[in-house]
Order: structure tokens, then C-alpha cells, then sequence
């Protein structure tokens, strides 16, 4: 299947509450092993079957405005 | 046929680049991100100036790229209505905790709401005060344990929890009073509609606008965020239930 | 005899508690001491951090300009501290987190590896104990009775089992560095 | 041409032709004319007047105000000077400037609503938290009252603070003919370049008194301080009465040194040559000037409608080179200037 | 038997067994442990714990508690202190005795959390209106502190006066040893004859600080003023370390004072003799004792965590017999063993 | 048979017999008289504590016999709370103008309200600052002229005549609040049974209670005290209508 | 027809206010002639035909607390 | 030359106009002049009065010990200021309300039946306006002409009736002394 979204998770500003992974209905972000520099455990997309739609929930409940959501189409140019 | 890439959700424009000083999970900055949202569609953030208060939020006016101050503890309707008073044109808004405005500062809000001043005010209700390391708010919840109610929050010792919005609903100068909360994107969409409407009734002139909206706070209510915004549900809507509570703006906006 | 340490990390990592410890075992042993908090917001996603003085003289100031013995617990407390620390003093440094080198050459180093220790011991949180553990070994400073009787002290009317997974931190603590 | 006028009313009438144009305020006596007057006359003048819920609330409108660069005022008398001590403090913090007129009345608490010079130090040390000061003038006619207000207003913005205009209930109350200063022209005024406004064209500004890193806060305050300095080593106003030759000064400010004027004239009839020293500014204190002059003379002899508290001041100038006496009363008690003469007199003997 | 206690903590258990039963407060950094405490122990004692909607509320409560002549408290920390300054002063003008605790911080404003002694003047001088006084008490260690609080409550109850422990963050913050004091018996504390209680069999009685007739006003002030004249003669308290054979006193309180014992410690170790004067009780200020010792020194040196507040204290004790020299830090930075010392060897040269 | 003389109606006992400090006509008078009745009746004048406050009652401790002080300006409820939490089988109540509790006394009235404080207020709303000689206070009505609002009061400068009994009524701890009158006989009777039912609330301890009482300022209003009363009853009643705002004391009492 | 009532009115404490007479159902209180040494032209009783009942209205409505409300009865001794 | 006069009286009476009346004719024929007045509750029930002070030199205090003229409006002021007026002073009073004699013999005593004469005029409140006319008279401190200029200020945009009315209450008070 072809990619719909994806998201861009900025990584040293999160802070690894999982409000994003909750709300997730794909259930494409999981916690990282790596720590940031801070020390949290971020959120990270891990999507091998393209399941993110880039419907933004994750981005909605993301406290610390880390996620950077995008569709992807097919169009005409 | 070409694939193209669009963003559809990033840092809206009027949240400056500076992290967020709070806790995982908090939901000041949901907030936040929402305010933010709605001042950049409304297209007003070069007009308009922000009020922090006392509490967690203390650092708020440095997280918005906007013009901005900090109130003394409950003082933040005053500040707002001197900026108002002076610059009447300039959109005004406020943004408070349940200690800051339920509390030590109840007779400012009371008082901007009943003169109906042209502000709006985003109140934060975590039914405990954050910064100070947990003590009960006047929103604390009956039998909610905190470091000031050790042993839960005793009506006869302490009061009860204080419904703001419903209370402040009473006055003639309010014209646009809700709760909401932010715990799934589905009320997130909801805050964020409430909240344009709050600014949009100060654009059109009306008067006083608030928002009140449920929030966690994970570190002081000693839960994970999940389990916080559970707790919130379950426990907090049954005390503070969502709704608008004054709503004088209908066909002005 | 007096002896400074700082103890500093970040927010959820224990070091208040940990300097409380080590404060109470000291007191416990006839020691004079104070314990000096870093407090406030500055507790939520920065750095912590505290500082403990102990000695057999009265102690005048609870400040330290140069302390005998940093513990740091995450990189940015590392920096910190650093530079402060006495010539030859002693650093203590959770490895677990801390993935860099300090960049003194005239001091002791000694890590830790708290995080792993504490998750092989079955509880996450006890990170603090097993670095107070490594501390108590290194430093000479606090003996583990001591640190026994802080913990009961401590958790007061708490879990027995909570007291004994503490001291099982500080012990693995302490062999880690034997 | 001369207009017999209120105290209150020739002070707000000249803040008006100073700019102002933002009072927010209480009522308390002996000051509620003031507030009234602005009631009736800023509509006038296109001003913003609003009684506000209570003097924490005022000082907090004049915060929010001044964040505007406006040229903002209030004012109160002691009870409500004492509700605003946090959010001077604030104030100051922030560098806004304001200016408040403080009618004093006799305390402590709720006291009486008679004349008194007893918040001199609550002025003049800080009567909030922090390291900070205001400038505190103290007119002692009504002319002068009037006079002083543009000076006011132009010491707020040139040097970011705030200013206290210190008087008592007499000047308050009392009326005299007034000449009432020129209108500032306010199109004039231009905004100051940390002005919250909107950040339309230019970066967002912020206005606070608050940085959690100490050593960010003690820069902030290392600032203020600096500021502190140059206003005391450029600001620093006092009027000397017949002390050219007097073997007596008298110090003191406001209502009092008009009863020592009278005093100091009738003590030379009787022989005994009194000079006045009157403080204009109270913060920054003449200390030099005073500490120069003191050393020609016998006695200083400071007079307070207080228990003594500018005397402190006093003593600091005058560091023990003569000796410094006191006569006052306090409590909205009035000195007469009879019983001024007599302690004089006691002094003199 | 001695616990590591907070030092919050050990005030808060000490004023317990002095007898306090009722405590009234608002959450503040850096005292916020304070409160807490009391809302867990006053249950405990069957003692009364409120949390006040605000700081303007608790001083109103502590008021309205204090009429009843028991044994009350609050603590706060700068900014609430601000808050409170119109009830201190109907507090001090109604003489109701009751302890207040300011664990300063930063300021001015909102300043930062971090210790700080920046409200000395608001104090003593007295941050309200009217004139007025409060003893206060500015322990430096935290046995001192819980040994103190016993006595706070007798000096307020003995000349219904209001007492401040006045103290810095580090104090609130920092944990030590302590030794609580005994208990004190509080069946044994008898009612005072102006307490309100009711007026049963007897005649009522009025608590106030208010008297519009400003000569009945002035009869109240003088009784205030000769209470306040028998605290300065009875109730001075300072300590001396080292200062018999000093060539230079340095003069500091509370952390202050801790810090410059290790100071004079290194100093006489590189060959300068540093003697430390403590005052303990900053208002009545030990002005004589100060003025006497002053005599026979080359320099005085007041170090403050301030820009300069209880140095004008100290010149007035000093008044010109010699050199008073002035080293400070404020904004919540403590100044370090390390630069006290520089500043010494400074003058020493 | 013979003729009997019998005392029916008389100056109270709780009553000190110091002169009232009122204007001719003033109603301050009028309810001290009733409050003294009610303490008489109810033969609690020897465990009752007054809080007098800032306003042209500020002299009330001394015109009642029992005892007394004065609080802040505001904080009457503040210093209440301090008594009754100190003496909680003692009686208190504090007597409030409507500068002093509407408004800057708003977060002490709104906070003793909230935490159901056992004690009982007397509010007596004059729709102006008497004391300080006649300024606009947050009860002032709409078009109203005072020294402060010299052009008649403006919503949207001043906001709006604030109804305290109906906002205080939103409160959970808030047992009893009646707003009256005195200006006939008839409400006098009225207004004394309501003060009474709010002492009776208090000594079964139930918790707070309030009774406004609308009132005349003849001297700042500018009228006889006969005109006064018709101005009242003709004007304030629309603005702030008498009744029972909420009563939680039923079979209690 | 015998007196019911009458009243006493406390002429140095009343203000002339004049809420009893506007009171007073029979209309037997009026205004002195003379002042009080306030300066007052009190309040005071002109009963000659002893319509007073004793109803205490004016009691009810004086704001100064000047009034002693009398009721003259026969009663068995 | 400097005189300074105590108006004395119950709150309704007018004294403090009746003593701004007197310092603006004062002023308006080029004099110094001071006025204060006792403010506040005061005003209510008790007595009110003011301080006026007119000189050809510069007016220091404004307040006055030995006053050269009491004008006392009612008993409690004529008692009061009575014993604080200068010897050879000179008392006015209202006779309408005093029906006492002052005790002092060294004092030259004025009387003016205010009330009736206001009364006669046809409203009660010029009562004030008839005695400073009297007072006008006696002293020669003001001119009916300045006083009538002071009117017209005072009463600017008022009624030109009301002006009249107080003048001729004044022109009667004047006349009730000669
Ligand atoms: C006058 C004053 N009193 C108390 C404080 C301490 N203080 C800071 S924040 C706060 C409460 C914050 O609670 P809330 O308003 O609920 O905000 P939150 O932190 O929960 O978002 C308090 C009491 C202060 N800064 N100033
Ligand atoms: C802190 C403070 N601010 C202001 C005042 C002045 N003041 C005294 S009474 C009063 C208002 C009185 O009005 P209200 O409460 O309505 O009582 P009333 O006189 O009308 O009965 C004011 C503003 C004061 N004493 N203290
Ligand atoms: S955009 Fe939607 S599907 Fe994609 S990661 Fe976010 S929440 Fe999950
Ligand atoms: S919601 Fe934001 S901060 Fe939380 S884990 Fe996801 S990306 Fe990180
Ligand atoms: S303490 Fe609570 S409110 Fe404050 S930042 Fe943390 S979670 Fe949020
Ligand atoms: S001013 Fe008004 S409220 Fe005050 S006593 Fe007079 S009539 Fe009554
Ligand atoms: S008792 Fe009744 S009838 Fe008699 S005077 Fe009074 S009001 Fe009139
Ligand atoms: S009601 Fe009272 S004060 Fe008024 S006129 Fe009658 S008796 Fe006099
Ligand atoms: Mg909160
Ligand atoms: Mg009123």
C-alpha cells in the first residue's frame, strides 16, 4: 500500500508522556529504547505497513507541540 | 500524477520556538497549542496581547510569540483591563489556573466578568495548585487528597469545590462562559471551538468571555498521564460537567 | 573533617532523597550535617539538585563553592557541576544515562550503571539507592547500618518490603564499584 | 489666572494637562476628590477613568496600563497604599513607570482620616519586597503639587520607575489659589520602546519582574540599581529657607515645613535664628547637601506629623557631625506651630 | 533527641509545642512545607489548620483569630508579606499579638524562589502604614529557629505585639540536626483580659485599631510607643563570635551570619581577625551594643543577601565613629564563603 | 380593676446606648435595632462576637453591647473565620455594606460563602459608598448618578449592578440568603425574621448564611429619607428583587 | 375614650428623620417646633384624642432607636 | 496682615461654603488665602468647620491656634472654639440655634437670627450666605462685590436665580448687623 501520512516527531523536545501513543488509532508510535537528552524515553512512528492516514489525533494530543503530521497524495501537477 | 507531501499539523506560528517548562503530559499545553491555533486563524496575533499568571504557567508569555507580561498571583483580569482600557482596539487575553483565578483572585475575575470587560480569559482547572508542589485548589474535588488536605478534602473543614463558570454565569457582563476538556482529540476540537468563539466575542466587542477547561496534572495528582486524564473523566466532569454556561453572542458573531 | 557533596539529576531521579539519606546516616553516626535543596519549578524538567555537608565540626555555611564530591545523574548535572568540583575530587556519575566522559582530568571518576542495576533489581525507581550505594563505598563517608536506620527512619509506617528492596539497591550499589 | 482649587483637585487637574489619561482608582478618605474629580473630567478630556474593586485591583489596572506606555496614575491614602505594596513591587520589577499620590492619614490600621507624615518609610525603604525604589516627592503648597505633577510623569518614563507623590490629608483638603501649569501636548508623547502594543511590525516584548535563575534575576536587579544611582545622583531636589545663617535647622517636608516657615518666622522675632531644610525628594534623600550644611550648625531638629521616621534619614546625612533632635506628633494630630516654637525653644536653651 | 527536620518543618513542629493551635496560610514557595505540615499535624493536636482563599484573607483571619487572645500563626514568604501589610498594620494598631513567618525569597516582584534577605526595611521599618512596629526575630540555624518560636509567643502575648521570624529561603529549605523544644502546656495558658470571647458576666469588650477623634487616636499611638520603647530596652538579642580581638566586625544575620562564621574562620586562618556581630532580634535593632563594640575596630562590614537594608541600622548604631563598608548580593544569588572573604581582604588591604 | 402600662416595644439590650453616628433616616439604624432583637430573643448576646466594617457602620461594635471589632475594609468574613474557627461554639456575624462585601470584600464574602463558614452577614446593599461620601459602588444602578459616576452609571464603562445574593446563591456551603427590606413596618417584620432564621441557621450550625437588606443613603442620594424609601422600593427592587435565594435550613431549624 | 397607647420618644437621640410620622396610621406624631440641641426639630406625640393603640410602627421604622412604645390596658389586679 | 477665621457647625449648615465663599472674595481682591476644612464622618451628626486664612503676606501654616474670628454655627462649635479665639476676638453666632451666652467676656460677640432671616427669604438653606454676610460686615475682610464674584464662580452654570437669591441673603445678613 502506498504511504497516506506520516509524522515528523520532534524527538529532544518530547518529553515522552504518551498522550500521542494513546491516542493513536493505527497504533504506529511506540516509545523509543533511546533516551533523549533529557533523559525520556520519546515517542517515535514506527509504521512498516503504512497505516498512518496523517488523521493528526497524535498531533492534537501532543502537550509539548512536537509532532509535525503529513498527508501524502497522489496528484496532478 | 506526482506525489505530494503537505503538512497539515505543525507549531502554529504564535507559539514561540521556546520548550514548554511543563510536566509530561501536562495538559497546559494542549492549551497551549490551541490558543495559538486559533489567534493564527483569527489572524490577531499582531494585535493582540497576552497576560500570564502565577502557576505552572508562570512562563507562558515567553512560550507565545506574542507581546505579553506576567500578572501578580489572581491579578491577571486587573493587568488585562488596564491593557484594554488603554488599547482598546488590541485583543486582550488572560490565562489562569484554578488557584490564580478561584482563589487569590476572585474578586478580579468576578468583578472584569461583571463590567463586562472586553477580555477573555482561559482558565486552566487542575482542581490543585501545580507549581506550588500540590496544595488543594478551591476546585479540589470532596476527599481528593493533597498536601494541604492530607487526609482529603473535608467539606466542613475546607469548603467545597467551586464551580467558576456556573458562578460567574450570574453576572450581566459575561456573554460567553463554557467547560471543556482536552482528553481526546474529538473535546480537543471541541476546546478549540470554544475558544475561537471566546475571541471572537471580544473582536465583535461584546464583553467578558471565559473558558474554563479540565486539565491534569499528572505530577501532583501522582498518576501517569493516562491514567490522570481517566481520573479527570471519571471523576472531575461529575463535579465541574462540560457545558456553556452563558452563551449572549449568538447571531453577533 | 568536613566533607561537601552535590548531588544533582533530573526531576523523577531521586537525588533530594538521596541526599537525605546520606544526611540522616551521617547524623545517625554522630556527624554533624545540613542538607540544602535546589527547589521550585526547577524540579520539573530541569535539574535538581542538592547539597550535603557532613563532618565532625560545626558547619557554618550550607553552601558550597567547592565541593568534595559531585554525584550526577544526567548529562546536563555532569556539566554543571563539573567545573566546581575540587582538584582530586571525587565524581560520581550514572552511566546509564550519561553516555559522555567528563572533561577533567584531575579528579576521580566512578560510574554507575543505576538504571540497569535498578531494573535487574526489579524496581526502576530505586536508581537513587544504588548510586547512594556506590557513594557510601567510594566516599568511606556513610556506613550501610547507618544507611539502614535512615531508610527505616524514612518509610516510617511504609511497606518492610519497601525498606529491604532499598538497602538490596545500596548493597548492589556498593559492590558495583568493589 | 489663579483658581482657588482642592489639593486633590489642583493635583488631578495637573496630571491631566501632564498627559495622563489612564486613572484607575478607590475612594478613601481624605483623597476621594481626586478620584471623583477624574471621574467628572477624564470623560472630558477623552481619558479613561474606572473606579476599580479595590486597591489591589488598582494597582494591578496600573500595571496593565503602564505595560502600555501610557502615561498612568492613581491614587489612595495609607490603608490603600498598603493593599498595593505587591504590586509596586511588582511594578518597580518590571520597570513600569506610574505615578501614585499617596494621601496620608493618621494609623496604624484603620487609624483616622486626619493628616499625617507617618508611611514615610513605607515610601521611601520599600514598604513591598525586593530591592527597589521609587521616587517620593512631597510637595509642601498647592502650586507646588501642581507644578510637580509634569515632573512626575517625565521622571516615571525617563528613568522607568515609579513615582509617589507623598502628601498628607492637609494638602489634600485644603484649598489655596493655583496656578494651573500648560497642557502637555499628548500627540507629542511618543511610545516607549518596550511598550506592549501588539507586536505588529517588530519582535513580540515582554514586561516582568520575574526570572526563576537567580543569576538572571540579579542582573535585572543589578539594573535597576544602576538606575537607582543615577537618579540619586541627578534627581536629588530640596529647598533651604533663611538657613544661611540660622543656628538651628529644622528639617522637614510637606505640611509640616509650611508650619515650620510660619514657626521659623516668629522663633527669629523672638531672637532665635531658624533656618528650614525641606526635602522635595524624599527618595533619593539630600543626604549630601544636608550632611554639608549640618556641620555649620548646632542643632538639627527634625519635625515629623509622625514618631520620627524620616529622622533616620536625618541621621544617616548628618553621621553624628551635630546633634540631631525631634518633635512630632502622629495620629492625624496636627503640630500647631506654637508648640513647634516651644521645642525649638527647649533646644535653643 | 536530634531529627534531620526541614526547616520549615522544625518551625512549624516548635510553634506547635509553643502552643500555637491555630494556623491560617497560603501555599508560597519557598514556605509552602510549612503549610503543609500544619494541615497534617494541627488535625493531629486537634489544632485548627485553614488554607485562606489568599494572603489579604490569612492576615484577616489570623486577626479575627487573634481577638480571641489564643496563640496564632501564619507563614508566608515576599510577595504574600506584601499582601499582608494593610492587616499587620490594623494588627499592630489593634495590638493583637500573633507570629508571623516571611521565608524570603527573591524579589522584588515576582522575582525567583531562591533565598534572599530583600525584605529587611518592609520589616522593620514597617512595610504597612502608620507608625508601628513588629519585633522581629532572625534566627540562623534551624535549632535556633524551633528554639525561638516559644519565645516569639511569649514576646507577643507580654506586649501584644506582633512578631516576625524573619528568615531566607536556605532556612526554610535547607534540613540540619534539630532538638524540638518541650511541650509547652496549654490548658495553662490563661485568657487575656482583652480577649473576645463573649461577654458573659462581664462588661464587652472592643478590639481596634480606629478612633476618628485623632487626639483619642494620638492616646493609642502613645501606648504603642511606650510599649515599643520597653521592647527596645528589654528585648535586644544579638550574638558575638569572634569579635574580642577583631580588627574588622562584620556585621550579618540569619544564613548571612551562618556563611561569615566559616568566613571568619578562613580569614583568621590567612592572618585577618573577623569577628561576626549577629543581631537576632533586627527590630528591636541592638543599636547600642553595635555602637559600643564599633568603638574600638577599624572597619565594619555589613554583608546582607541584599543590595543594603540593615546596613542603614548599622550606621546608624556606628553614627560616624567609623568605617561602615558594604558587601551584598540579592536576587536570590547567595553570596558564597569564597567572595565574603575577597571582600574582606578588600578592606583589610 | 386598674390600669396597666406595659412596656411593648423599646430599645433592645444588645443595643449599647452610644448614639448612632447615622444621617437622619438612614436604615443602618433600623437593622441594628432588628439585629439587637433577634440576639435578644435568641439570649445569645453573651457568646456573640460582631465584626463591624469599614463604611458608615464602622462605629456598629460600639453601638451593640456585646463584643466587637472592626475589620479591614473587605474582610469581615476573613476576620469571622478567624473568630469561628477559634471559638466554634460562639456566635459571630459580621455587618457589611456593599462596597465593603460587593466589592473589595468580593473573594473573602465569596470564600466564607464556599467553605459554608458558620457564621451570618448582614449585607446592607445602599447602592452607594456612604461613608466615603457617595461614590458609585458595584451596586449602583444602571443610569444611577454618584460622585464617581457623575454622568449616571454606564455599562460599558462600569459595568453592570451586581447581584450578590443571587451569585453567592451558585454556592454549595451558602444555607440560607434572603434579600429584604426595611422602608414599612410590615418589611421590617419581615427582614427580622429572616436575620433571625439566619442566626437560628447558624447556632444549629448548618453553615453560612446572609441576609441583604436593601437600604437607604438619603444623604449621598440626595433626598429626604421619605423620598428615599420611595426611591427604593420604586427603583432598587427591579434591580435587585427580595426574596429567598436559597434556603438548605428546612426542618433543620 | 380611654388611652390604649402611646409612646415615649427619646427627643435628644432623634434626627428628625420624620420615618415615624410617615408611620404612624392614626397620624398622632409630628414635628416639634423647637430643635434639639443638634439642631433637630424632633419628633414628638400630639395625641388629644387618644387614637394611639400602642401599634409600635413608628417603634418599627425609627432608625434611632428612640421610641418607647406604651399599651395601657384595665386588667384584673 | 493675616486673619484667620474657625467656621463652625452642624453638617447641614454650609459652613464650608460659606468659608470658600470667604477665601475666593479674598482671593479675587488679590489676597493670600487659605482654606481647610475638618472632613470625613465628622460631617454626619457632628460638627463640621473650616479654617480660613487671608493675608496680604504668604500663608505659612494653614492651621490656626488663636483664630481672630469664630463664626459658630450651633451650641457644640460655639463651646468648642470658644476658648481658642483670641482675646478681643470676634464671635459670630447664629442666635436662631444658640440660645446660650459664650463665657468668655474678653471677646466681642456678634449674633445673627441666620434661620429666620434665611427663612424670610424663602429658603431655609441660605442660612450660611446671611451670616457671612454678617460676617463681611463686622470684619471688612471681603467686599459684597468680590463676594458676589466668588458666587458667580461657584455657582457657574447654575441658575442665575440661585445666584440672586444667595446675594440678597448675604445683602441681609450685612444689614442685620448694621
Ligand atoms: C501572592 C502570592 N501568593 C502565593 C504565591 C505562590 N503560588 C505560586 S503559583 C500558586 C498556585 C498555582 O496554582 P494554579 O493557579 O492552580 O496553577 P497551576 O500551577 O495549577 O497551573 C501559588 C499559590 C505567589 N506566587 N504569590
Ligand atoms: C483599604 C481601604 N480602602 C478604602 C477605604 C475607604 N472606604 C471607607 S468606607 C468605604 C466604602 C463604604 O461603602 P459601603 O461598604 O457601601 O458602606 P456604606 O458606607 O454605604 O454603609 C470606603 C471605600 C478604606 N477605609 N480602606
Ligand atoms: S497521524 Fe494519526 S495515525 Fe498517524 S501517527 Fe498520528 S495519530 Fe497515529
Ligand atoms: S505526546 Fe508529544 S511529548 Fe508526549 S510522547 Fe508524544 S510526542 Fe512526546
Ligand atoms: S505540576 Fe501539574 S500543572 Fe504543573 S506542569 Fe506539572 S503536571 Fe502540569
Ligand atoms: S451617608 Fe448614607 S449610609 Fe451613611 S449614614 Fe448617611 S445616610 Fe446612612
Ligand atoms: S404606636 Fe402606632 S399609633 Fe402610636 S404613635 Fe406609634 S405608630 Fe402612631
Ligand atoms: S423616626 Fe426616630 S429619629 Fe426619626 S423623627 Fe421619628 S423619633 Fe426621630
Ligand atoms: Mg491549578
Ligand atoms: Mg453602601
Amino acid at each position: 500500500m502506498a504511504k497516506k501520512g506520516y509524522v515528523e516527531i520532534n524527538s529532544d523536545r518530547c518529553k515522552g508522556c504518551g498522550l500521542c501513543i494513546n491516542a493513536c488509532p493505527q497504533h504506529v508510535l511506540r516509545f523509543s529504547d533511546k533516551f533523549n537528552d533529557k533523559g525520556y524515553h520519546y515517542a517515535e512512528l514506527y509504521d512498516p505497513d503504512d497505516k498512518c492516514p496523517g488523521c493528526a489525533f497524535c498531533y492534537y494530543m501532543c502537550p509539548d507541540v512536537c509532532i509535525t503530521v503529513h498527508r501524502v497524495a497522489e496528484e496532478r501537477v | 500524477m506526482a506525489t505530494v507531501d503537505k503538512i497539515v499539523a505543525q507549531m502554529p506560528k504564535s507559539l514561540s520556538k521556546v520548550e514548554f517548562s511543563y510536566c509530561p503530559g501536562c495538559h497546559h499545553g494542549i492549551v497551549h497549542r490551541i490558543i495559538a491555533e486559533v489567534i493564527d486563524e483569527l489572524g490577531i496575533a499582531e494585535k493582540t496581547l497576552m497576560v500570564a499568571p502565577v502557576g505552572c504557567s508562570v512562563f507562558a508569555y515567553n512560550f507565545f510569540d506574542l507581546d505579553g507580561t506576567v500578572a501578580a498571583h489572581g491579578r491577571a483580569p486587573a493587568v488585562a483591563t488596564g491593557m484594554k482600557r488603554a488599547l482598546p482596539d488590541r485583543i486582550v487575553f488572560t490565562y489562569q489556573g484554578d488557584g490564580d483565578l478561584a482563589s487569590i483572585g476572585t474578586a478580579e475575575i468576578v468583578h472584569a466578568a461583571n463590567r463586562g470587560e472586553n477580555i477573555t480569559t482561559i482558565f486552566i482547572n487542575n482542581a490543585v495548585y501545580g507549581m506550588t508542589g500540590g496544595q488543594m485548589a478551591p476546585t479540589t474535588l470532596i476527599g481528593q487528597k493533597t498536601t494541604t488536605s492530607p487526609y482529603g478534602r473535608e467539606p466542613k473543614a475546607n469548603g467545597y469545590p467551586i464551580r467558576m463558570s456556573e458562578m460567574l454565569s450570574t453576572l450581566e457582563g459575561a456573554v460567553y462562559i463554557e467547560r471543556t476538556m482536552v482528553t481526546t482529540p474529538q473535546n480537543v476540537i471541541k476546546t478549540k471551538a470554544a475558544i475561537k468563539k471566546a475571541f471572537q466575542a471580544q473582536i465583535k466587542g461584546l464583553g467578558f468571555s471565559m473558558i474554563e477547561v479540565l486539565s491534569t496534572c499528572p505530577t501532583n495528582w501522582g498518576m501517569t498521564p493516562i491514567e490522570a486524564m481517566k481520573w479527570l473523566e471519571e471523576n472531575m466532569t461529575k463535579t465541574f460537567p462540560l457545558g456553556v454556561f452563558v452563551d449572549k453572542t449568538k447571531g453577533m458573531i | 573533617m568536613i566533607k561537601s557533596i552535590i548531588i544533582a539529576g533530573f526531576g523523577g531521579q531521586g537525588v533530594m532523597l538521596m541526599g537525605k539519606i546520606i544526611a540522616e546516616s551521617a547524623m545517625l553516626d554522630g556527624l554533624n550535617v545540613t542538607w540544602l535543596p535546589s527547589y521550585g519549578p526547577e524540579m520539573r524538567g530541569g535539574t535538581a539538585n542538592c547539597t550535603v555537608i557532613v563532618g565532625d565540626e560545626p558547619i557554618g555555611s550550607p553552601v558550597v563553592d567547592v565541593p568534595d564530591v559531585v554525584i550526577a545523574m544526567n548529562i546536563p548535572s555532569m556539566i554543571k557541576f563539573e567545573e566546581m568540583l575540587k582538584k582530586d575530587g571525587i565524581m560520581i556519575l550514572n552511566s546509564s544515562v550519561i553516555d559522555r566522559e567528563p572533561s577533567r582530568k584531575d579528579i576521580k571518576v566512578y560510574k554507575i550503571d543505576a538504571n540497569k542495576i535498578a531494573d535487574a533489581i526489579g524496581n526502576s525507581k530505586v536508581l537513587n539507592m544504588v548510586t547512594l550505594g556506590a557513594f557510601a563505598r567510594v566516599t568511606g563517608l556513610v556506613k550501610l547500618e547507618m544507611i539502614g536506620k535512615a531508610l527505616e527512619e524514612t518509610f516510617a509506617g511504609k511497606n518492610k518490603k519497601l525498606i529491604d528492596l532499598n538497602l538490596e539497591a545500596v548493597r548492589q550499589g556498593m559492590n558495583s564499584v568493589s | 489666572m489663579k483658581m482657588l482649587m482642592k489639593g486633590t483637585e489642583a493635583i488631578a487637574e495637573a496630571a491631566i494637562r501632564a498627559g495622563c489619561r489612564l486613572y484607575f482608582g478607590y475612594p478613601i478618605t481624605p483623597q476621594s476628590e481626586l478620584t471623583e474629580y477624574m471621574a467628572k473630567r477624564m470623560p472630558e478630556v477623552k481619558g479613561v477613568f474606572l473606579q476599580s474593586e479595590s486597591e489591589v485591583a488598582t494597582v494591578n489596572m496600573l500595571y496593565g496600563a503602564a505595560c502600555t506606555g501610557k502615561r498612568v496614575m492613581t491614587s489612595t491614602s495609607s490603608p490603600g497604599f498598603s493593599l498595593m505594596q505587591e504590586g509596586i513591587s511588582y511594578m518597580a520589577g518590571a520597570e513600569l513607570p506610574a505615578v501614585f499620590i499617596n494621601v496620608m492619614r493618621g494609623g496604624p490600621g484603620l487609624g483616622d482620616i486626619q493628616p499625617s507624615q507617618s508611611d514615610y518609610f513605607q515610601s521611601t525603604k520599600g514598604g513591598g519586597h525586593g530591592d527597589y525604589r521609587m521616587i517620593v516627592l512631597a510637595p509642601h503648597t498647592l502650586q507646588e503639587a501642581a507644578n510637580i505633577m509634569g515632573e512626575a510623569f517625565d521622571l516615571a518614563f525617563k528613568y522607568r520607575m515609579l513615582v509617589t507623590i507623598l502628601v498628607d490629608g492637609m494638602i489634600g483638603q485644603m484649598m489655596e489659589p493655583v496656578e494651573l501649569p500648560e497642557w502637555k501636548n499628548i500627540e507629542e508623547l511618543k511610545e516607549p520602546d518596550w511598550a506592549l502594543t501588539g507586536a505588529k511590525g517588530r519582535k513580540p516584548r515582554k514586561v516582568t519582574s520575574f526570572d526563576l535563575d537567580p543569576y538572571e534575576l540579579e542582573k535585572m536587579n543589578l539594573r535597576y540599581q544602576a538606575t537607582y544611582k543615577r537618579v540619586a545622583e541627578n534627581e536629588v531636589r530640596y529647598e533651604e529657607f533663611k538657613i544661611e545663617d540660622a543656628d538651628i535647622i529644622v528639617v522637614a517636608y510637606g505640611t509640616m515645613a509650611r508650619i515650620v516657615k510660619t514657626v521659623a518666622d516668629s522663633a527669629r522675632k523672638e531672637g532665635i535664628r531658624v533656618g528650614l531644610f525641606r526635602p522635595i525628594t524624599l527618595w533619593p534623600f539630600p543626604y549630601e547637601r544636608l550632611s554639608k550644611i549640618s556641620q555649620n550648625v548646632k542643632h538639627i531638629l527634625t519635625v515629623e506629623m509622625s514618631y520620627g521616621q524620616m529622622i533616620e534619614d536625618v541621621k544617616l546625612a548628618v553621621n553624628g557631625k551635630t546633634n540631631v533632635d525631634f518633635y512630632g506628633r502622629s495620629a492625624g494630630v496636627v503640630p500647631t506651630p506654637m508648640e513647634v516654637l516651644e521645642a525649638i525653644k527647649k533646644i535653643a536653651r
